[in-house]
């Protein structure tokens, strides 16, 4: 009735934090030149820029975050002004902040540069910086003294620039720019102390490993922009590349179904790559070898976040693509399933802490690829930005404990063990972040992960929905285990204050034998520094210094409260990501949305009477409008079955920590060994231990076919065959000459000699035998060749 | 006139010549076989020039002639040359240079 | 009979027009001059005669030029068995420039070996006038005159070192062959005669068309005749003197009969071809086709084997004629045979420079190597750089790089056989361009020596190059990279030569 | 089509002044070796500044059209003539050819390889430049055969003389294949200018001159187009080098001095790619459409197999060498796709391709002539004895294996692109299928230049160098201990490299700054094919 005519002007509102939030990856960038040319100069050693940038960056990001929330906050009260009480449609459609220059062009294809600002965007932005900056401060400390302090800062920064400039990329291109310098930094990072041959070779394995998840996206990029550019220069007046383009080319229906599913997996295989999942997730454990801050920032909320990322932030394409929306099994959730169940049965044979976090950060992402796959973005998105804060809490909690209690050794077994006493914050930081992680009500993991295995149910995908249920008891019972051998039971080895010989340490962990090498070798600042460490190491385990358990302490403070950010059980308005971040599915007229600017006004569609739902993928798209996100349905939070998964996790602590007391402590006779003992359980351990053997696989089948016995066989042809051809070429042409010379000019000379020596006497009628000197052959020849050449020509002739 | 026959008397020559040339190893009877094939160009020139009756063949004769002259005369030069060389003007042994 | 033939020709004396002639008349000159001077001068004194046989040269020059600018196009005399046109003057221009440049190579090497100076160069000038004859010679006694008078003294010249035994085998092998070749070349020309009734060329053109009742005959002679001259341009297979000659003959000497002899068996070829058998190309377009392929083949795979320089430049020569006589394949097809006649002129006188130049580096070089061995060059870069130099542009010319003279010669002989554009042509291009790189094995070869190998016996110190040397080299290298860079220069007197009478024309 | 004449002396110039430096040296004593040098650079010098003077005067918004446009009589009677010209295409090469020479020059400065003799080895790569420089304004096919058949005898001797233990195999080497491609290149050039000739409507004078050849090249048979494309192929394909062609390559390059690799790699590979897009392709359109498939294809192979080729390598240079085979793979794929982004990026891939294997090549020099060799089992921990050099090389791997904000990236990562979709006309599976593979080639560049890296510059110094870091050192090569000392780079060699590590970045950053220059020229090139 009136509401049915009743449309309204909106005003979206902006600023200048959402305009010019392409500085926030320039920052860095700068600082990382700083840090490159003058940071050695510098009374912090360069320290002082990385810290700096990252901390404005971060102010940028909440800045841009804060004027997003104005903005959702000024579309949605007009639209809910405008839309009659109770009339339900999908949310009101606010446009990103895109701003793209043309970076260059090249036959005829623009190739722009710039920011496309968003909810998703913004998570990572702000969650990007905020982590970086904790980890540069606990860097400050960690690495005091190292040899490259100046370069692993730089490094470092150059490292969250890329992660920045990745996240607000408005097209493919810059993407793929951020990407690959993440590949390079971290390259860089893990190959920190390269004097040891085990980290250089980690280096090479991450990066080799996720270059070859890169072909998948060069190759993606290539299918979707063909495919696309006609149409979105067509209807958004957009290239290809544009990534508000593709996902409008993607729900528009338009698209080709072939083009969007190879697109969609050739990308994926780059997301495997990236995020580690199966069975690409083998260089993560490896890359443990770079300095523990490394690891946080790259396990947390960087560089293998990024595939998760893409694949959040392309999912219009892969929900077509992978046909999620009709399908209760598909590419991306299988891989997703698999990996968190893999991984999280590795975690439990692990001796080194690092290693344990590492396969719990797979796992975590197998969570995430779950949720994408099957439908739930939002949980899988929320479950980024709280995973980022007590994943990045436990690297930094391990790192304290081998900084100061463990004397720089990781292996939990050897040199940990009742360490809650010694260093209380770090303790307690952990223990946090582990319920966090387990997903125990009211902390962060909560919220998410059981939102993902909820939404799984939800959508049809019931198969996951149970991998997801037994991965979170996995999850529970290995970082139960783990939290226990490190700061419960008896100290042992490190931790109980004793120094056993470095060497022996040495192969046994690489990080500390990474400290040693540099503590052996080093004649430099570091050396005296470090026996300054172990002077304080001397009187056994302690606390960390301030610049360690603060960060630890903010990160763990988050860890508790983040979930808030969305907490479902408590009514939709605590339901602020699905708010602010979900992009609506709502179908808008093309031009308003890529070019909206500043202040842009956008017009909201009419509610109409009992109308049940509309937007993407639900109903036909209208003539000239498109959209940009698929409707997804959200699951109800229901304390049913957020009970049974709570219980499922409680199960899985407390069996865990009984299992752990009887095993490692009470040393029982009927566990112990009992993987010696029983066939099924040694077959198990020795797979899990060999982790699943795909790294030898890998290097051993694999590299090792490609690098030597192929490529010997094509230089051996490239030698043997192709030069021998020349070669052969080159002594053909002298045999021939040879040849030549001896039959050609001598027998045929002769030949000719004696043949038309004979006709000489046949014509003379002599019949002496002939005596021809060298000149009469000569002569011979001459006339021989006079004479045939004659004939032929006669005969032709006549 | 009888050409046919002069000019089969010319090929015989002509034959019998380059037999010489190619057969003979001694230096002199080379040359003496060349003057043979010479005079055949000659015994042609003449029959020809009388058939078509023009004098050109004759001009030509004479001048071959004249020439034929020089020619032998350098030829027994050099024979004689070896011959002071090497006391022999056998051409077989005239093979210091090959390949 | 034979007085009743002469009354029908009633006896009117030539009009001689004495322009025209005045090369040949002031060569004729000064052969009279340099025997009367070589009686009258003293040992001591001889090398007169090598620079007055210089000035003979360049007098003779003098006339070529006036009658190339006079506005008088084409001097016939003897209603037309001897014609002055472009196409003669350059060639003329070529054979006494050639022959001045081997005097200045010749006056040391023949100073040094103590033979008589006064007759070397007296020869010389002979084969030289013989030449200058040949040019304009255009019926076939004139032609053979002209061809006996520049190969008798040549093969004198050839066992010019008499108690050399090498010289001698040398001028024998030349002689007997060369003799034995002409002999068949006058049989062919008696039946030529024979057939036609005439021994002017053009009249033979016209009247000579294979379709002849003669037909056979006439193949026949015309096979006989072509072969007179293939085998003083040394083309396989009536090479097999040339090596022998080459090595054995002094080394100047050599430089004449490669250059100057062989072009005027071209000279001669290209006017039987163009102005005596237009018509009967189906029988020597073949055979020539053949011959070069063969020539060009055969000379370069013998030349990589050689171990002498000259023997090796002996069999480069032969390959080089085989690309000069390319173009005439294909000189009867389509309108190819305006570039193909263009193309050997180039050809020829860009040889001329380069192959003059790399003889008279040769000659300088093997001052300080006193061997003739290719190996004896290394290191010559490094002790002779300037040598070294000179030689590397000479070999780079011959073996067609740019922007050195060869190229363009190389680069017109492939025009205009690909202005034919029949399959024979495309074949015989490609056997030319792949011909051309075999070429740069042995080239390459000595530049290799010259520029990365040692010195044979440790550093030498060169023996300075005498200034005829200097400027024989200079006058040729100029040459080189004169066509080279500018070819406009050269092509222009490709383009000028109108063989007078060319195809009938 | 209209060209800009004015100011058409600035080429020629450009060209030629290297042989006025020639003359004069060749008025050098031997002896005096500091003062060729210097003659050498200054000319250089003064050359590298008629080249910025032409980059000045150069209209950017026409890039399209040929400018400095000069036309000389010089062969009339074949009616070939000195037509040079300047455009978009040829600009980025033409500058960089003179940049390469300067700097080269630099290097040399202290780095004459043995046998010593700078004059020569000065005034060879004077003769070099003007080679090269000449055939990238060469409007004439001509004169574009003579400049291209120059610069082979100087490389000839730079290799032979200055080279290698292998250097007169290698040289000669070199010489025999370039040589046979350029004759029958030389062969297929003039049948193209007769069958043009015979195609020609009224009125129309014949020439050798590239532009008017590729407005009534497509006037030709399909069958004519094909076979001379094929004679043309040969040359070109032998010099850039691809698949087949390619074993001159690892040789040449191994055996050449530092500064003749670089000079190679820099701008010698680049007259076959440049021959291709200038001349083959715009002349013969059709022939173009037949070979590209296969064009393509031995590119794909030339990008797997020169990958493949480097895992094998145990030699550093040899191991750079191989890459170069793999790198100009990716430039041929992009320009066998026959579109204008194929075309860009392969140009842009040949610019890149000089900067970065130029400077590996020179990192390559300067290692061996510090650890006095190449293999890479004996060197390692570069970065503790020599952290700049180490560094240099890490930074050129990795832009080598087309990192972004890099300048390989712009090269490989469009061609990839681009071989999604060929012009039209091609087939696209194959083009799809040469794309993954290309993809795969990525990789492998990733695998051998990290692992390169690596083991060259990661890890403990070999004991047999361990000892001799930082100056203070004798060691392994008593004979000649001087230059043992493992000193980090120098000021010669920052000097001479800097500019290149400049440059990698700024077209890495902003690769518009070349693209916008290329990008109307091509188009042109291509409107054949409605590019």
């Amino acid at each position: 009735m009136l509401a049915a005519e009743a449309t309204a002007e909106v005003h979206a509102s902006s600023g200048w934090f959402l305009e010019h939030a392409w500085v926030i990856p320039i920052i860095p960038a700068v600082a990382f030149a700083l840090i490159i040319f003058f940071g050695k100069k510098m009374p912090m050693k360069g320290s002082e820029f990385g810290v700096a940038s990252m901390l404005a960056s971060l102010v940028l990001a909440v800045g841009a975050a804060w004027q997003w929330i104005q903005r959702v906050d000024g579309v949605a009260g007009a639209a809910h002004s405008a839309a009659e009480e109770g009339a339900h449609h999908a949310a009101p459609f606010v446009g990103p902040i895109i701003r793209e220059w043309t970076w260059w062009q090249s036959g005829g294809f623009e190739f722009g540069i710039g920011q496309h600002i968003d909810g998703l965007a913004l998570t990572l932005l702000v969650v990007v910086a905020f982590i970086s900056s904790l980890v540069q401060i606990y860097s400050l400390e960690y690495l005091r003294g190292d040899r490259r302090y100046t370069h692993f800062f730089a490094a470092l920064t150059l490292f969250s620039a890329g992660m920045l400039c990745m996240v607000l990329a408005p097209n493919m291109v810059q993407l793929i720019l951020g990407w690959e310098i993440m590949g390079l930094c971290s390259f860089m990072l893990i190959g920190h102390w390269w004097e040891e041959e085990a980290n250089s070779r980690a280096a090479l394995k991450a990066f080799f490993t996720v270059r070859v998840g890169d072909m998948g996206l060069l190759i993606g990029t290539g299918i979707l922009f063909f495919s696309a550019n006609s149409w979105t220069q067509e209807h958004l007046g957009v290239s290809g590349f544009n990534i508000s383009g593709l996902s409008a080319w993607a729900m528009s229906g338009a698209a080709s179904q072939s083009a969007l599913t190879w697109g969609a997996v050739a990308l994926f295989v780059a997301c495997i790559g990236k995020s580690g999942q199966f069975p690409l997730h083998t260089w993560l454990p490896d890359a443990m070898a770079g300095p523990t801050p490394v690891s946080s920032l790259l396990h947390s909320s960087t560089m293998v976040v990024a595939g998760v990322f893409l694949v959040g932030r392309l999912y219009p394409v892969f929900w077509e693509g992978m046909k999620i929306g009709d399908t209760n099994i598909n590419f991306i959730v299988l891989i997703g399933g698999i990996t968190i169940v893999i991984a999280a049965l590795l975690a439990f044979v692990q001796h080194d802490i690092k290693k344990v976090l590492a396969y719990s950060t797979v796992s975590q992402l197998g969570y995430m690829m779950l949720g994408l796959g099957a439908g739930a973005w939002l949980p899988a998105i929320f479950h980024i930005f709280t995973h980022a804060f007590f994943k990045a809490c436990l690297f930094l909690a391990a790192g304290s404990v081998s900084h100061s209690g463990s004397h720089h050794s990781f292996d939990m077994k050897k040199d940990m063990g009742g360490l809650a006493k010694k260093m209380p914050v770090t303790a307690t930081t952990w223990i946090i972040s582990t319920l966090a992680l387990a997903g125990v009500f009211p902390l962060a993991g909560f919220f998410s992960k059981d939102e993902i295995i909820d939404n799984v149910g939800h959508n049809g995908y019931n198969a996951f929905m149970i991998v997801g249920l037994s991965g979170a008891f996995l999850t529970a019972a290995y970082m139960t285990r783990a939290t226990y051998l490190t700061f419960f039971g008896e100290a042992r080895g490190a931790a109980a204050g004793e120094h056993h010989d470095e060497h022996a340490a040495h192969d046994a962990h690489t990080d500390h034998g990474v400290h040693d090498a540099h503590v052996g070798h080093d004649t430099h600042a570091a050396h005296d520094d470090h026996d300054a460490h172990a002077a304080h190491g001397d009187h056994g385990p302690h606390e960390s210094p301030k610049l360690i358990t603060v960060p630890l302490m903010i990160l763990a403070a988050l860890a508790l409260v983040a979930g808030l950010a969305n907490a479902t059980p408590f009514g939709s308005n605590w339901e602020r990501f699905k708010k602010y971040v979900e992009p609506s599915s709502e179908y808008v007229v093309a031009e308003s949305a890529v070019a909206s600017g500043p202040g842009e006004s956008i017009v909201l569609p009419a509610a109409e009477e009992g109308e049940k739902k509309e937007g993407c993928a639900v109903v036909a798209p209208e003539e000239g409008k498109v959209c940009y996100f698929p409707t997804v349905s959200h699951a109800k939070f229901k304390w049913s079955k957020a009970a049974l998964s709570l219980v499922i996790v409680a199960f899985g602590l407390i069996s865990s920590w009984l299992f752990c007391v009887q095993y490692y402590t009470r040393r029982n006779r009927r566990l112990v060994g009992l993987t010696e003992r029983n066939v099924v359980l040694r077959g198990g351990y020795k797979v899990l231990w060999n982790k699943y053997y795909l790294d030898a696989l890998y290097e051993k089948v694999i590299v090792r076919a490609v690098a030597y016995p192929i490529s010997r066989a094509a230089y051996w042809f490239n030698q043997n065959v192709l030069d021998g051809i020349v070669n052969a070429a080159g002594k053909i042409s002298r045999r021939v000459a040879g040849w030549v010379y001896r039959n050609i000019d001598q027998r045929v000379v002769d030949g000719a000699v004696n043949g038309s020596g004979a006709a000489a006497r046949g014509t003379g009628g002599a019949l002496r035998p002939v005596q021809s000197g060298k000149v009469n052959q000569y002569g011979a020849l001459l006339f021989a060749a006079a004479a045939i050449g004659a004939l032929i020509l006669v005969i032709i002739n006549t | 006139m009888l050409t046919a026959q002069f000019l089969l008397l010319g090929a015989v020559l002509f034959c019998i010549g380059v037999y010489g040339v190619l057969a003979r190893k001694n230096a002199v009877m080379v040359l003496m076989s060349i003057e043979l094939i010479l005079n055949s160009v000659n015994l042609n020139l003449l029959a020809f020039s009388v058939r078509h009756g023009s004098v050109d063949g004759n001009t030509f004769a004479l001048y071959i002639i004249a020439i034929a002259a020089a020619e032998v005369g350098v030829g027994l030069a050099m024979v004689l040359l070896i011959y002071r060389n090497r006391r022999t003007i056998a051409l077989d042994d005239l093979s210091e240079m090959k390949g | 009979m034979l007085s009743s033939i002469l009354a029908q020709v009633p006896w009117q004396s030539p009009t001689i027009d004495y322009h025209a002639i005045a090369p040949e008349i002031v060569l004729a000159g000064g052969i009279c001059l340099i025997i009367l001077v070589d009686l009258f001068t003293s040992e001591s004194r001889k090398w007169i005669t090598a620079t007055l046989t210089g000035f003979v040269m360049l007098g003779a020059l003098l006339p070529v030029l006036t009658l190339a600018v006079s506005d008088v196009d084409v001097r016939s005399m003897f209603d037309g068995r001897y014609v002055v046109d472009e196409y003669s003057l350059t060639l003329k221009a070529l054979f006494l420039v050639a022959g001045y440049v081997v005097v200045l190579m010749s006056q040391n090497h023949v100073e040094e070996g103590d033979y008589y100076q006064g007759e070397y160069y007296t020869l010389l000038l002979t084969s030289v006038t013989g030449m200058v004859m040949m040019a304009s010679s255009r019926d076939l006694v004139s032609i053979f005159v002209a061809l006996e008078f520049l190969s008798i003294p040549a093969y004198m010249l050839a066992a010019w070192r008499k108690r050399d035994r090498k010289s001698n085998e040398a001028g024998v092998k030349y002689y007997l062959l060369g003799v034995f070749a002409s002999a068949v070349m006058l049989y062919g020309m008696s039946l030529l005669y024979g057939v036609t009734g005439s021994t002017l060329l053009s009249e033979i053109g016209s009247k000579l068309t294979v379709e002849g009742q003669f037909g056979g005959v006439e193949a026949l002679a015309i096979t006989f005749v072509i072969i007179g001259f293939a085998f003083k341009v040394s083309a396989v297979p009536f090479h097999s003197w040339a090596p022998d000659t080459y090595e054995g003959a002094p080394t100047p000497v050599t430089a004449f009969l490669s250059v100057a002899s062989k072009a005027a068996g071209f000279v001669a070829l290209v006017t039987l071809i163009y102005v005596g058998f237009p018509q009967a190309k189906d029988v020597w377009q073949p055979f020539i086709w053949v011959m070069a392929a063969v020539t060009m083949t055969v000379g370069n795979l013998l030349a990589l084997r050689q171990t002498n320089i000259v023997r090796m430049l002996a069999y480069s020569s032969i390959s080089q004629g085989g690309f000069i006589l390319m173009p005439l394949a294909v000189a009867g097809t389509g309108d190819a045979a305006g570039p193909a006649l263009q193309a050997v002129i180039v050809y020829l006188l860009v040889y001329a420079a380069m192959n003059l130049g790399m003889f008279a580096v040769v000659i300088a070089a093997s001052r300080t190597t006193r061997s003739g061995e290719i190996s004896s060059f290394g290191g010559l870069f490094s002790y002779a750089p300037a040598l070294g130099v000179l030689m590397t542009i000479f070999l780079a010319s011959l073996a067609g790089i740019p922007p050195l003279g060869g190229w363009i010669a190389k680069f017109s002989a492939f025009r205009a056989v690909l202005e034919a554009g029949n399959g024979w042509a495309y074949a015989i291009a490609v056997i030319g361009a792949v011909n051309s790189v075999v070429a740069f094995g042995y080239y390459g070869n000595i530049m290799r020596e010259v520029w990365m190998k040692p010195a044979p016996n440790g550093e030498t110190s060169a023996v300075p190059t005498p200034s005829s040397l200097v400027a024989a080299l200079s006058i040729t290298v100029v040459g080189t990279l004169l066509f080279g860079i500018l070819p406009g220069t050269i092509m222009r007197f490709g383009d000028l030569v109108d063989l007078t009478g060319a195809f009938g024309g | 089509m209209d060209v800009l004449r004015d100011q058409n002396w600035v080429l020629s110039v450009g060209t030629f002044l290297p042989l006025v430096g020639v003359l004069v040296m060749l008025f050098i004593p031997k002896a005096d070796e500091e003062l060729s040098k210097l003659v050498a650079l200054v000319t250089a010098v003064a050359t590298l500044g008629v080249g910025v003077y032409t980059l000045t005067q150069f209209d950017f918004d026409q890039a399209d059209k040929l400018q400095f446009f000069a036309d000389a009589e010089w062969i009339k009677v074949i009616s070939s003539n000195y037509t040079i010209g300047l455009d978009g295409m040829s600009l980025p090469l033409y500058f960089l050819s003179m940049v390469v020479t300067v700097l080269v020059m630099i290097y040399s400065w202290n780095h004459i390889p043995s046998p010593g003799n700078p004059k020569a080895f000065l005034i060879l790569m004077l003769i070099l430049q003007t080679g090269m420089a000449g055939t990238f304004i060469a409007q004439d096919l001509i004169l574009f055969f003579v400049f291209f058949e120059v610069v082979l005898l100087p490389m000839y001797f730079m290799i032979g003389v200055w080279g290698g233990e292998q250097r007169q195999y290698a040289s000669l080497k070199f010489f025999l294949y370039t040589m046979f491609g350029s004759a029958l290149m030389l062969v297929a050039f003039i049948a193209l200018f007769f069958k043009v000739r015979g195609a020609l409507p009224e009125g129309v004078e014949a020439s050798f001159s590239i532009p008017q050849l590729a407005e009534y090249g497509g006037l030709l048979g399909r069958s004519a187009q094909i076979w001379i494309f094929g004679g043309m192929f040969v040359g070109f394909a032998v010099k850039v080098p691809m698949f087949p062609f390619h074993t001159w390559l690892p040789d040449a390059h191994t055996q050449a001095p530092t500064q003749g690799s670089v000079i190679l790699a820099a701008i010698l590979l680049k007259l076959g790619t440049y021959g291709f897009v200038r001349i083959a392709i715009p002349i013969l359109p059709e022939a173009a459409k037949e070979w590209a498939p296969w064009i393509g294809l031995l590119s794909v192979i030339g990008i797997i197999y020169g990958a493949l080729g480097c895992l094998a390598q145990t030699d550093m240079k040899r191991l750079i060498a191989f890459s170069s085979v793999a790198h100009m793979g990716f430039v041929m794929l992009g320009i066998s796709t026959l579109t204008p982004m194929g075309f860009n990026a392969a140009i842009f891939g040949m610019v890149a391709h000089g900067l970065i294997t130029g400077m590996l090549f020179f990192i390559a020099g300067s290692v061996k002539e510090r650890y006095h060799t190449l293999e890479i089992a004996r060197l390692g921990g570069m970065l503790k004895q020599m952290p700049k050099l180490g560094w240099i090389l890490g930074f050129c791997a990795m832009a080598s294996l087309g990192l972004p904000g890099l300048a390989g990236f712009w090269g490989e990562f469009p061609a990839i692109l681009s071989a999604y979709s060929p012009a039209v006309g091609l087939p696209e599976e194959t083009f799809r299928t040469f794309m993954v593979i290309a993809a795969l080639g990525t990789v492998f560049a990733a695998a051998y230049l990290l692992w390169l890296f690596q083991r060259t510059a990661f890890g403990e110094p070999k004991p047999e160098f361990a000892g001799n870091d930082h100056g203070h050192g004798h060691g392994a090569h008593g004979d000649d201990a001087h230059d043992d000392d493992l000193h980090d780079v120098n000021i010669f060699e920052w000097i001479a490299w800097t500019p290149f590590l400049i440059a990698i970045v700024v077209f890495g950053v902003y690769p518009q700054l070349m693209f916008k220059v290329i990008d109307p020229a091509v188009q042109v090139a291509l409107k054949a094919f409605g590019g």
